[in-house]
């Protein structure tokens, strides 16, 4: 029995904390809500070299070839500091299934480029006024020859506007329902209409494309034809796991916030850490935390292992750590008061970041029916 | 039990329905409720606002009718909340102005008080804010450190405010500062002043909120100046002043309820209007059963406001259950804006003009951790309720 | 606007809490678990005798003629002592039925001896295990000439080992749903066969009522044949109000309770109401209490009256209460700490009471949705 | 990362499962998990399940060889709770002395006391109980006002103890008397004696619980008698004695764990059986909501178990973190059978021989209050866990 990272997955995480605090923490993400990104571009740059882009992917590729859970330091980290940009969707999405799903010059393409820090991919699945589910992908690529014709709209997209390739969910064959999806590559060059749109997590960016007779070559589609709704499944084990390690980190921060913040402010005469009001409100935030953290640690372990329950178990992570990131967060305000509600004081990220995660590519309500239907029931 | 008006309160709010129609800004009634953004012309536009109100009776309806207002009742005070709520009128400039420091000069003002400021507050000539939060003074408001002293026949004033609403746009400011010091009971020795905003040792700095808007402020006072004329009571007694002063914006919070349940009808559309999965919202079982528990809370929390305020209109002054109220909407309003964000799903991160539904349930959720916070926070309010209405033990350190 | 009670029925109140108080309070309902009814039986045309039992009357039935507000104190004060018997039943469900469908012979056969607390009734809704649904109710009324047989069995009927007469919903014509459905009386010596069941509130009585060929005469009938359901419904509306008048009584008994103990009991040098986990739980308490309280004073105030949303609001006072109910018992007792879980103490008297109520026919859920499709949604 | 289990205790576990299906009491892995309802016949039906546990050496496996033990390590005595919880094992009457006093004893006893109390233990010749709360010291354990005054070579000890688990069996009780008084620190002056309850000045009376069950005790203790021979550690250090003790009792709360999951998979069987509306409840979409978010607490709480005594395994002592297990496994044991109730409809009121379903469910609801309260309540346990594992500032009065 051992159920913790190991010393060398805890030493990581010193390294990245130090080279993250050395950055400014948040700094990055208050600059990114402005559209400013040189320093993001260095410290991205910076957590390559530390080798953090290269962890899941085989050393043939450039990579470190380590497992899933040498991934869990870095997401909380980058969660702690809210740190903009596609970690999450490259490494927890993209490179899992480019391993397990992609041709050999797919891989010769991509991989090498995402271990070097210099080629991020985020995902494009949402369609404009749909929600999450088969029927409400209609992007459509024709067959041509060799090639594909993209028509459709693809929203929310996160990061669009900094990143290399886009992962699209699209339908290969006419029709509605899981059948007949495929996934392609989109590189950023490859002429979709691009357009900005205002997220209320203001260091998040999300972009819409639309695909108005774009060609690509067939090559680029990712996997089997047809199978992209099971490769979809697939990735979000993946990205899930991945996903309640960010919000774990972001957590983590919050408490750390709030229990500073109780230590020192005093009102009353008392620090108001004394006042039961705050004191146990904060004890059940480091439960929500200790236990988010718990479930996500075993997530991602359950990536890796045959696992009965694996499909449920990841899901269970991100739905009690959606829920739980939003509590903490909203705790944390009310607890450092006025100053709480201001711009100034970083409470309000962690709150906008949590609501952003809450309903990315399935709500609560909808992980909920996931672990219910992977456990039989 | 009666809920029926009477046919004098029908007449209220009859005439000023029609009064409404007639004056609302052009467009108001039409769906154009934008307000200008730029800071003066969003000042001047409500000042507009404000003396048009005067000048139709509608400013000060609560006022005595020597002081410019018309003895409203009680439940004209409601009508005229619900009216207002009912047709998102723009926001009253001057609230401060008209609902606190009116009633309070026109109750224990000097006349010379009442002379100076009494017809510039129902005009809007005078803009109020008040000075109470310090930064080491908030939830513990006896705490203040802005100290006044005194100099000659002038007091001089040192010190810093914050969260002061309406800072940016006010004249005056109903203004705590201690003039003594006691170290067993803090609240002893605090004096009130009428300061004015328009001298050179008072600079105004906006607060930046979560919710992107700067509706408080910072206020440095740096010497700045009042006179023992502008003391409202007695000196070092300005706690009970400021008390006072609370009592007399009686009706606040039904406005507050108001909106609440406005909201609430709100939400029913927007569950109605907005489909997952090919169904409306509201067809979905577990939403439907969340929505049917926040109806009751919302219906049971403006229920509540009525028995209080049939409580106050038999005895004459609120009663301790009132003070139930405030916890009871702010915590309320925060927990449906966050639920009907939730049920936006994914759509619902989508903000500005990029917004897919009206981000009205974004803005209200980020605005709600104010509401918890200001004006007595949720824990100080539960100190109260425990404390007044219960008669538990008081709490450390108080 | 007035939205209180008047001050004769809160001078009513008074009347009644002091002869309940002067009745021992809860002793009435303890003895009764133990099967002890003299004192209960006494007590019960005491209050009978303050009027108790004729406030929704007709005059010329001997009783009072007064409204269904009139009625809130007595099921306020009720609650509040956990009064054993079936008040509820008779004067919030029976009486008003009575009074709407009854024929003359049955008015005058039952509304004289209920106003003068020399008959009660009960209600024989549930069968066993089956849910509260239309195509539950399978106990078969078969018509032979000027009478009907019964043939069939209720269970969970409240007190049905004190009561005189049982109204139960029964099917005249075979088949399913809610045609063919009829309510009848059946009084206590028409030779059903009665079993006892244990209740986890031990302070209600509950019955199982077999029914082999018993033959009761066809003007036992109450209302139209066939349309007993939607009788049901309306009874449940004034059933619904009453009960949520009912449980206020009791939540306000708890949050007394609470209050109290907080104020006398010391550990570390303080009374425990200092300490906020205490005192901000006590306030939570009583804002549920109060909450509940407006929306049953409501609902009483809907029955008489058009309020428009007249099915969601007396079914979300009921809904509120419930669930309100059972939270403010269960924190009385964390609060009372030790003793709090012992038998002598009352507090979980008023848990098990709250939760035999918990979904006493529907469940909260069920009146969650009826609020829902009250309101058209 | 590594959930494997090393050859040894997987053997461990085959070893124990092996015994128990020989040696547990007849018809006992048929299902036949009655006990006798009569307090005699209960309590010799136990003392021969010790007594042949004893006899098997499954009595006290974390003991030292020498002392009657299997000097277990931690990863088996973790194996032993997950196994005796899977068959639903009897309970251990001398639960007490096994996991607490002994080890006391082993640790920091005197010769004679070992000699005279170790082998009994082991045997269930004498089943302990504990006497620390009383009346006025329930949270507050440090103002306990049981006193033991010395008359010649006895301590004579009076004072009343309540919540005395297995009280009503006990031989012997592990009890803290104050021995001395300091008013600044109430937990100095307090002294741990062993004391015979078969004396006259030891009077046991049961508590009712509010489930109906008898599981505590009050003691009234009326000039009873010690001798300095039964002081366990030093004079007036019977708190640091009772620390250490506590801290013995190193894996009880994962039985409570393993107990908690095995529960919730009761749990989900009858969701698939009981039907509502004809069908499953577990199809009820609502119901899989709330099921979803329990499976993930409970997991949670688990795993949270896990990780903690993977920090025990690493630094061979608990970390602060351990501190949150109580306070989780008692909180949701109470919520998840509340729960469990609500969803039986109706039926749930019913209750023991009428009852339509396992009543276990209404048993473990009323039992739950227990959980939140015994051993520490929940507020204490956030005090605690707040001080203790996040620095935040002491209580008001501690």
């Amino acid at each position: 029995m051992d159920f913790a990272l190991s010393e060398e997955q805890e030493m990581f995480r010193g390294y990245l904390r130090k080279y993250l605090d050395d950055a400014g923490q948040t700094k990055l993400a208050r600059e990114y809500s402005k559209g400013k990104t040189d320093e993001l571009r260095k410290t991205l740059q910076g957590l390559s070299a530390l080798g953090a882009t290269g962890i899941n992917i085989p050393e043939e590729y450039g990579g470190l070839e380590l497992g899933t859970l040498d991934l869990v330091p870095v997401f909380e980290e980058m969660g702690r500091t809210l740190l903009p940009g596609c970690y999450l969707e490259t490494m927890g999405f993209a490179v899992p299934l480019i391993k397990k799903y992609g041709t050999k010059a797919q891989k010769e393409k991509y991989l090498p480029e995402i271990a070097a820090g210099t080629r991020s991919i985020t995902l494009g699945v949402i369609e404009p006024k749909t929600d999450f589910s088969p029927n409400a992908i209609q992007c459509y690529a024709r067959k041509e020859g060799d090639d594909l014709v993209l028509n459709g709209t693809k929203t929310l997209i996160p990061d669009g506007d900094i990143v290399d390739t886009y992962l699209l969910l699209v339908r290969t064959e006419e029709g509605s329902g899981k059948t007949g999806l495929s996934f392609v590559f989109v590189d950023h060059p490859d002429g979709a209409q691009m357009q900005l749109q205002k997220c209320i997590d203001e260091s998040k960016h999300l972009a819409e494309l639309t695909f108005e007779e774009i060609t690509i070559p067939k090559e680029r589609q990712l996997g089997e034809e047809g199978q992209g709704w099971s490769i979809l499944e697939e990735g979000l084990l993946y990205l899930n796991a991945a996903l309640s390690s960010m919000m774990v980190g972001g957590m983590e921060k919050v408490v750390d916030m709030a229990t500073e913040y109780a230590k020192i402010r005093e009102q009353f005469g008392q620090p108001i850490g004394r006042f039961q009001a705050i004191k146990h409100r904060i004890v059940d935030m480091k439960l929500e935390l200790e236990t988010a953290r718990s479930l996500s640690y075993y997530a991602n372990w359950a990536l890796e292992s045959e696992e009965q329950e694996r499909e449920a178990t990841i899901y269970s992570a991100r739905s009690f750590a959606t829920n739980a990131f939003i509590e903490v967060a909203s705790h944390n305000i009310q607890i450092h008061g006025g100053i709480g509600f201001s711009e100034e004081i970083d409470c309000h990220l962690f709150l906008k970041r949590a609501r952003y995660y809450e309903s990315y590519l399935g709500s609560v309500n909808y992980y909920n029916e996931q672990i219910a239907s992977g456990l039989g029931w | 039990m009666d809920f029926t008006i009477t046919k004098n309160e029908e007449a209220f709010r009859l005439e000023l329905r029609s009064w409404l129609e007639e004056n609302l800004p052009p467009g108001w009634l039409d769906g154009n409720k934008e307000l200008p953004k730029e800071k003066e012309a969003y000042s001047q536009f409500l000042r507009d606002w404000q003396r048009k109100l005067y000048e139709g009776g509608w400013a000060a309806i609560a006022w005595p009718k020597e002081y410019g207002g018309r003895d409203a009742t009680l439940m004209e005070e409601i009508i005229y909340h619900q009216e207002m709520v009912r047709i998102d009128a723009p926001p009253l400039i001057n609230y401060i102005g008209i609902h606190m420091v009116g009633p309070t000069l026109i109750q224990s003002g000097t006349e010379e008080q009442k002379e100076k400021h009494i017809q510039k507050i129902l005009t809007g000539e005078e803009v109020w804010c008040q000075g109470y939060s310090e930064p080491n003074a908030g939830s513990d408001l006896a705490a203040i450190q802005t100290n006044a002293v005194k100099e000659g026949d002038k007091w001089i004033i040192n010190g810093q405010k914050v969260w002061t609403s309406f800072g940016q746009f006010a004249d005056k400011c109903f203004l705590l500062a201690r003039t003594s010091y006691d170290r067993e009971k803090k609240h002893r020795g605090i004096t009130a002043f009428l300061l004015d905003m328009h001298q050179p040792g008072v600079e105004t700095k906006p607060i930046i909120q979560m919710d992107g808007k700067q509706e408080f402020n910072e206020v440095y006072l740096t010497d700045a100046i009042a006179s023992d004329a502008d003391i409202v009571g007695e000196l070092d007694k300005g706690w009970r002043v400021m008390i006072a002063l609370m009592l007399h914006e009686r009706t606040g919070i039904g406005a507050e309820l108001f909106t609440l349940e406005k909201r609430f009808n709100d939400l029913v559309e927007m569950a109605k209007e907005h489909e997952v999965n090919g169904q409306p919202l509201l067809k979905d079982s577990f939403i439907r059963q969340k929505m049917a528990g926040l109806y009751a809370r919302v219906r049971g929390s403006l229920l509540n406001y009525y028995r209080n305020l049939t409580i106050t209109l038999k005895q004459g002054h609120p009663g301790a259950e009132s003070s139930i109220d405030k916890l009871v909407v702010s915590e309320l309003t925060k927990e449906m804006a966050a639920f009907a964000m939730s049920i936006q799903g994914h759509q619902g991160v989508l903000w500005k003009e990029n917004a897919l539904i009206d981000t009205r349930w974004q803005e209200n959720f980020l605005a709600s951790f104010g509401q918890t916070i200001g004006g007595g926070t949720s824990e100080v309010q539960r100190n109260t309720i425990g404390e007044r209405l219960l008669g538990l033990p008081k709490d450390l350190g108080r």
